[in-house]
């Protein structure tokens, strides 16, 4: 039996794997996503108060590993007597974490704004809420596009970390077929080609939304 | 309360109007009185404080004494000093529409879509109303032919245009122009002043910093020289120009009607 | 935890930084040369750039750190295991960096480069003198960010021997059985190295503003 | 490597791990266990990566614990056993419900990815079939740390790891962790060396040999093993038949 | 060779010029010739190709026909056609100071490093000699005080005058302004303005675009007007300015005398 036809019989298990990281991929970056909006939202135009312990938390997050991060949620917690499960805690690792980068993206995308359209959207009667939903957010996501792609391929490569908490993904489901048969090059290459065409695939959707914020000036690509 | 009954005829009534800037005052004890249908322009050098003053008609700048009221209600602060509530105090800018030398334009947004804007998520007017009142709007200003552009393909002359209808979407009781046309290039700057002309012949209610002289003769009803943040002139145009009361004003006509090298 | 866990997180930390310190110094040139020739667009060599830059992307730094270790005998090479473990996180980075230069070149100012040009800069002195210093300062919060993730990402090379942060603290938990203190230290270290980055990007950032005008 | 290089070389290089108490660990910063006290050019890997490097070369042989399984013979020769590799299951100390086999039914277990105690777990649930009960969730996880972390929060009712490891966990927390009855039937640790050095694997069984027969073997196995196991068999292993029949496996 | 020898009298001079970008012709068969020490003024309606023929001069953007000579010598290509190696067209080019309406100084370097950077790493000066030279150059143009700040802190005026500075420290033979004013406050113009009349005063050969028609007028010594890319009136300042010979020009005037609506 060739190293090749293993991995064929093994075909399916690679297929659960390549769609459970589908899932866990999907489910947290749309709740990062919405974290880093929620945040970016929290930040605008709030007292010290509330920006300190929230900018203190981004940096944070900014400076622990992932894998730290997961591994303290998951082995960390029950012995504070919170015992999470493991699918939904490297979801909600996930979210949280890159949420904080969003947010920390959008901010310093959000400083360079031009102060003049804030002034004529209070000058048409908008208020914070509708002006933040309306007028800055979709432009702040459009000029950031290009390092939410970046972004979203480092919460790609984030979800082969979850193998330590037991998630059977698609880095998982390598990792055991190359241990049982020790066959990490053929293994690793069929992985290398999953992540890489889901990263292709994002890079094509990137670009594409591109040609719908060049239409309006703000890409010069 | 006198004040009161004399703000419910004007358009915009400033009284006893102060502030400052980290010490430096900026507006001493300014009065204005715009009455309906009026245009009012301001003039003045460089940092004598004319935008200062528009942008604190709508509140964009707070000003530290003094009281505004538009078309008889008072904006930013209620008569008994509580600061307003940011809805209500929203609610009362509507009633000013301000264009901005920088245009200001939100790029994100197609020409039709910049006018709808406010008037849809602001005044919460249907879209389809918003839409057919925007297109007369862009009419008006000869832009609809461009509705469906982007503000990054439109000559600044176009821009200013469209902002110009975007402020006209909230059908304000009093229009303020900051330098409408001090970013333009010689040649676009007559499309816009001829748009602003149409509208001071329409009755709207006006008020216009500008360093266009002659424009500013031929539309306002009164003149107002600031300088270092005093009213030290006003007057009807004609004897605004013609024969200055004060030697500064003089000085700065003269300047300012060929522009020539220092 | 013991004394000589303690060393033994220490030293696990030492190999962290120094590793990473090495990729990151090779990484940012290796990014500039490889953005500066892809400029040229230079027929064939340009996609495979493209196709290099694209996989080394994608591909998990665990994957890649095996992959380079156990296929080196394969090509010939005699690699041992640090400078496989710097070669592995190099050839991930400098594909991020090369995509930051690279926007930081098409971003930069035309007129300016004009201006240059105009008082008789060669490109090459153009480059030197007026784009470089600049650039350096635009890209270095995406510089920084992405060496915060080689630091996060390096524990993958453990996976071919190096004994870096993390897998300190697994051989620490292999025998007390209690795989937290260890990493609850390691965290905070890992924290005061990118922590110190951090510090870094803002002292530049505040420069960063004689630059927007 | 054949034996002719390594010869030649000078030394052997031998791969071997660094968090596999009590085979191979490291304690005060010193590799220890069993292993170390031959004199050999060793380099510490991962277990997720070790066997791969030998097969691939990078190394002459692993000096592990490695349990013997038939997707191992597909590429390496062992060299006669010097450890048994029976599973047994680990329950938390105090756990009740967990008095024999049978009790194991629908529990959740803790497993090492990849591991010869995965691949062997058929024979526990044909026991568990036999006593009229089913095997319950199976957790895998990439070390085994992890693994006794969970047991000892709850998450996982037990972890089933080969006899060596288990009777150094017990004793080292035996008020968190109690030993159970034997899951598998018979499973030895070897070296494995790679199938094209039949002369290196010649040369290891004698070396053992001589082991044996000096005593030094067992003393090795009494000081790091707890008991010296004195029924293991003395040839290498080198088909998936021979060892099938050692072990008493396809009943 | 008759044209060789013109040019070499001239500081410029520029025989059929042609340039086209994507099959819009924008100058169409251009001859100028510009003397030591004369200044000469570039007028006409946006988009008639002026910036485009003063960056052909110091081929920031390359013709498609035709030679330009600056003191005798031809930019860009060989007489034989062959294009010219990067190092030798920078050392043409250094024979031209260009000053751009957007000002385009470096904002990494202060005033006294954006003034110095040519002249120490195109020309070789020796620091010491370079620092020399510019400081009586920002004396010149009254920025001296100024040497060690940023150009972000600079208001427009400033900065125009430290890139004037910069154009003139490399010594050039002609100076090349595309309109240096437009881009500033009403207020600076007058400040910039006053340097480029000194220049022109002291000798310095100038190519100027500009809308400043009075200053133009005042500085000048030959007008070329261009519309859509042909040259359609030259001629002395007072000739062009009272009596010019097409209707084109005259209705252009009257535009750019007295800016007023449409
Ligand atoms: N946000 C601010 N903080 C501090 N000082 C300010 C601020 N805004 C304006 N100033 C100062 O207030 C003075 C008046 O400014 P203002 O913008 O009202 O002048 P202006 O008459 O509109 O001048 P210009 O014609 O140049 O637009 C200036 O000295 C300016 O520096
Ligand atoms: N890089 C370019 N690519 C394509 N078209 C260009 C380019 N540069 C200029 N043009 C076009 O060439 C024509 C002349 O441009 P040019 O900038 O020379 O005009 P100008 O006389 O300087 O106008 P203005 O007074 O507005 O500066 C314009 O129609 C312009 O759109
Ligand atoms: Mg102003
Ligand atoms: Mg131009």
């Amino acid at each position: 039996m060739s190293n090749w036809e293993i991995l064929w019989q093994a075909r399916d298990e690679f297929l659960i794997g390549f769609w459970r990281t589908l899932e866990i991929f999907g489910l947290s970056i749309a709740g990062a996503f919405l974290i880093g909006c929620g945040l970016l939202y929290l930040l605008e135009g709030s007292r010290k108060r509330l920006t300190m312990p929230l900018r203190i938390f981004i940096d944070a997050m900014r400076m622990l590993p992932f894998l730290i991060l997961v591994y303290l949620l998951y082995y960390g917690l029950p012995s504070v007597g919170i015992r999470l499960d493991a699918w939904w805690t490297g979801v909600g690792a996930l979210a949280v974490y890159h949420g904080t980068y969003f947010a920390e993206i959008f901010r310093s995308n959000r400083l360079t704004f031009p102060p003049g359209q804030i002034e004529a959207a209070k000058a048409h009667g908008f208020t914070k809420s509708k002006m933040f939903f309306r007028l800055i957010l979709p432009q702040v996501i459009m000029q950031t596009r290009p390092l939410l792609g970046n972004q979203l391929i480092y919460a790609l490569k984030d979800t082969a970390f979850l193998v330590i908490i037991t998630v059977r993904e698609l880095t998982a489901v390598a990792n055991s077929l190359s241990s049982t048969y020790f066959i990490p090059t053929e293994a690793f290459i069929v992985v290398i080609g999953f992540y890489w065409a889901l990263s292709v695939a994002m890079e094509i959707i990137i670009k594409q939304c591109g040609r719908f914020s060049a239409k309006r000036g703000f890409d010069n690509v | 309360m006198s004040e009161a009954n004399t703000s419910e005829t004007a358009a915009v009534s400033i009284r006893h109007l102060s502030k400052s800037f980290d010490d430096v005052e900026v507006l001493r004890d300014v009065e204005l009185e715009v009455k309906t249908g009026e245009v009012v322009t301001i003039i003045g050098s460089s940092g004598s404080g004319k935008s200062t003053l528009l942008r604190c008609i709508n509140w964009l700048e707070k000003p530290d004494r003094g009281s505004i009221h538009i078309a008889g209600q008072r904006i930013g602060v209620h008569d008994d000093g509580r600061a307003m509530p940011v809805r209500e105090l929203a609610k009362v800018r509507a009633k000013t529409g301000m264009v901005f030398q920088g245009f200001n334009l939100w790029p994100h947004l197609n020409v039709l879509h910049n006018v709808t804007e406010a008037p849809i998520h602001v005044q919460g007017k249907s879209k389809r109303e918003a839409e057919a009142l925007a297109k007369a709007l862009l009419d008006k200003v000869g832009m609809s032919h461009k509705h469906d552009s982007y503000p990054n393909t439109l000559s600044g002359g176009q821009k200013q245009r469209v902002a110009i209808a975007r402020a006209l979407a909230m059908q304000p009781t009093v229009m303020l122009f900051d330098e409408p046309t001090s970013a333009l290039d010689p040649e676009l700057v007559g499309e816009v002043l001829a748009v602003i002309k149409d509208l001071s012949a329409e009755g709207y209610t006006m008020v216009m910093v500008t360093h266009e002289m002659a424009f500013a003769r031929a539309v306002s009803d009164q003149v107002v020289f600031l300088e270092k943040g005093l009213i030290i002139e006003r007057a009807d145009p004609e004897t605004f120009f013609t024969t200055p009361k004060t030697d500064r004003v003089r000085k700065f006509l003269e300047n300012h009607d060929t522009p020539s090298p220092a | 935890m013991n004394a000589s866990a303690w060393q033994m997180l220490l030293e696990g930390a030492w190999t962290t930084v120094w590793i990473s310190a090495v990729s990151i110094a090779i990484g940012v040139l290796a990014g500039l040369v490889i953005a500066l020739i892809r400029l040229a667009r230079i027929p064939i060599v340009d996609q495979l750039l493209v196709l290099y830059i694209s996989v080394a992307r994608a591909t998990p730094l665990v994957t890649l750190a095996l992959f380079i270790f156990l296929s080196a005998p394969d090509l010939g090479l005699d690699f041992n295991r640090s400078v496989a473990g710097i070669l592995a996180l190099t050839l991930n980075t400098t594909a991020f960096n090369a995509e930051i230069w690279r926007s930081a070149f098409r971003n930069f100012s035309r007129e300016q480069r004009e201006a240059a040009m105009a008082t008789g800069m060669t490109p090459w002195i153009t480059f030197r003198r007026i784009m470089l210093p600049q650039m350096v300062i635009t890209s270095l919060p995406g510089l920084i960010n992405e060496m915060s993730f080689l630091i996060k990402g390096s524990p993958a090379i453990a996976v071919i021997g190096i004994v870096d942060l993390t897998r300190v603290t697994n051989r620490i938990s292999a025998v007390t059985y209690e795989p937290l203190p260890p990493i609850l230290v390691a965290g905070a270290l890992y924290m005061m190295v990118i922590g110190c980055l951090i510090w870094l990007q803002r002292i530049f950032e505040r420069r960063a503003n004689r630059l927007a005008m | 490597a054949d034996l002719e290089e390594i010869q030649e070389r000078g030394y052997m290089e031998v791969a071997t791990e660094d968090n596999y108490a009590p085979f191979n660990f490291i304690e005060n910063g010193k590799a220890k266990g069993f292993n170390a006290d031959f004199e050999i050019r060793q380099s510490i890997l991962p277990w997720t990566g070790l066997l791969a490097a030998v097969s691939n070369d990078q190394y002459d042989m692993a000096l592990t614990g490695a349990s013997v399984s038939d997707e191992r013979l597909r590429v390496f020769n062992y060299t006669p056993p010097y450890a048994s590799a029976q599973h047994f299951y680990i329950k938390r100390a105090g756990d009740e419900r967990l008095q024999s086999v049978a009790d194991l039914s629908g529990k959740t277990l803790g497993v090492q990815a990849g591991s010869v105690l995965l691949s062997r777990l058929p024979e526990l649930e044909k026991m568990l079939e036999e006593r009229g009960g089913e095997l319950g969730e199976v957790v895998e996880y990439a070390s085994y740390p992890e693994a006794f972390a969970d047991l000892a929060n709850g998450r996982l009712d037990y972890v089933i790891d080969s006899a060596v490891p288990v009777n150094t966990l017990v004793a080292s927390k035996p008020d968190v962790f109690a030993k159970g009855q034997a899951v598998s039937g018979a499973g030895y640790v070897s070296w494995p060396i790679p199938k094209d050095s039949p002369e290196l694997l010649a040369y290891m069984t004698d070396f053992l040999e001589h082991m044996k027969e000096t005593g030094r073997l067992a003393e090795l196995q009494k000081k790091w093993f707890g008991e010296s196991f004195p029924n293991l068999p003395d040839e290498p292993l080198t088909s998936v038949e021979q060892f099938h029949e050692l072990a008493g496996l396809d009943g």
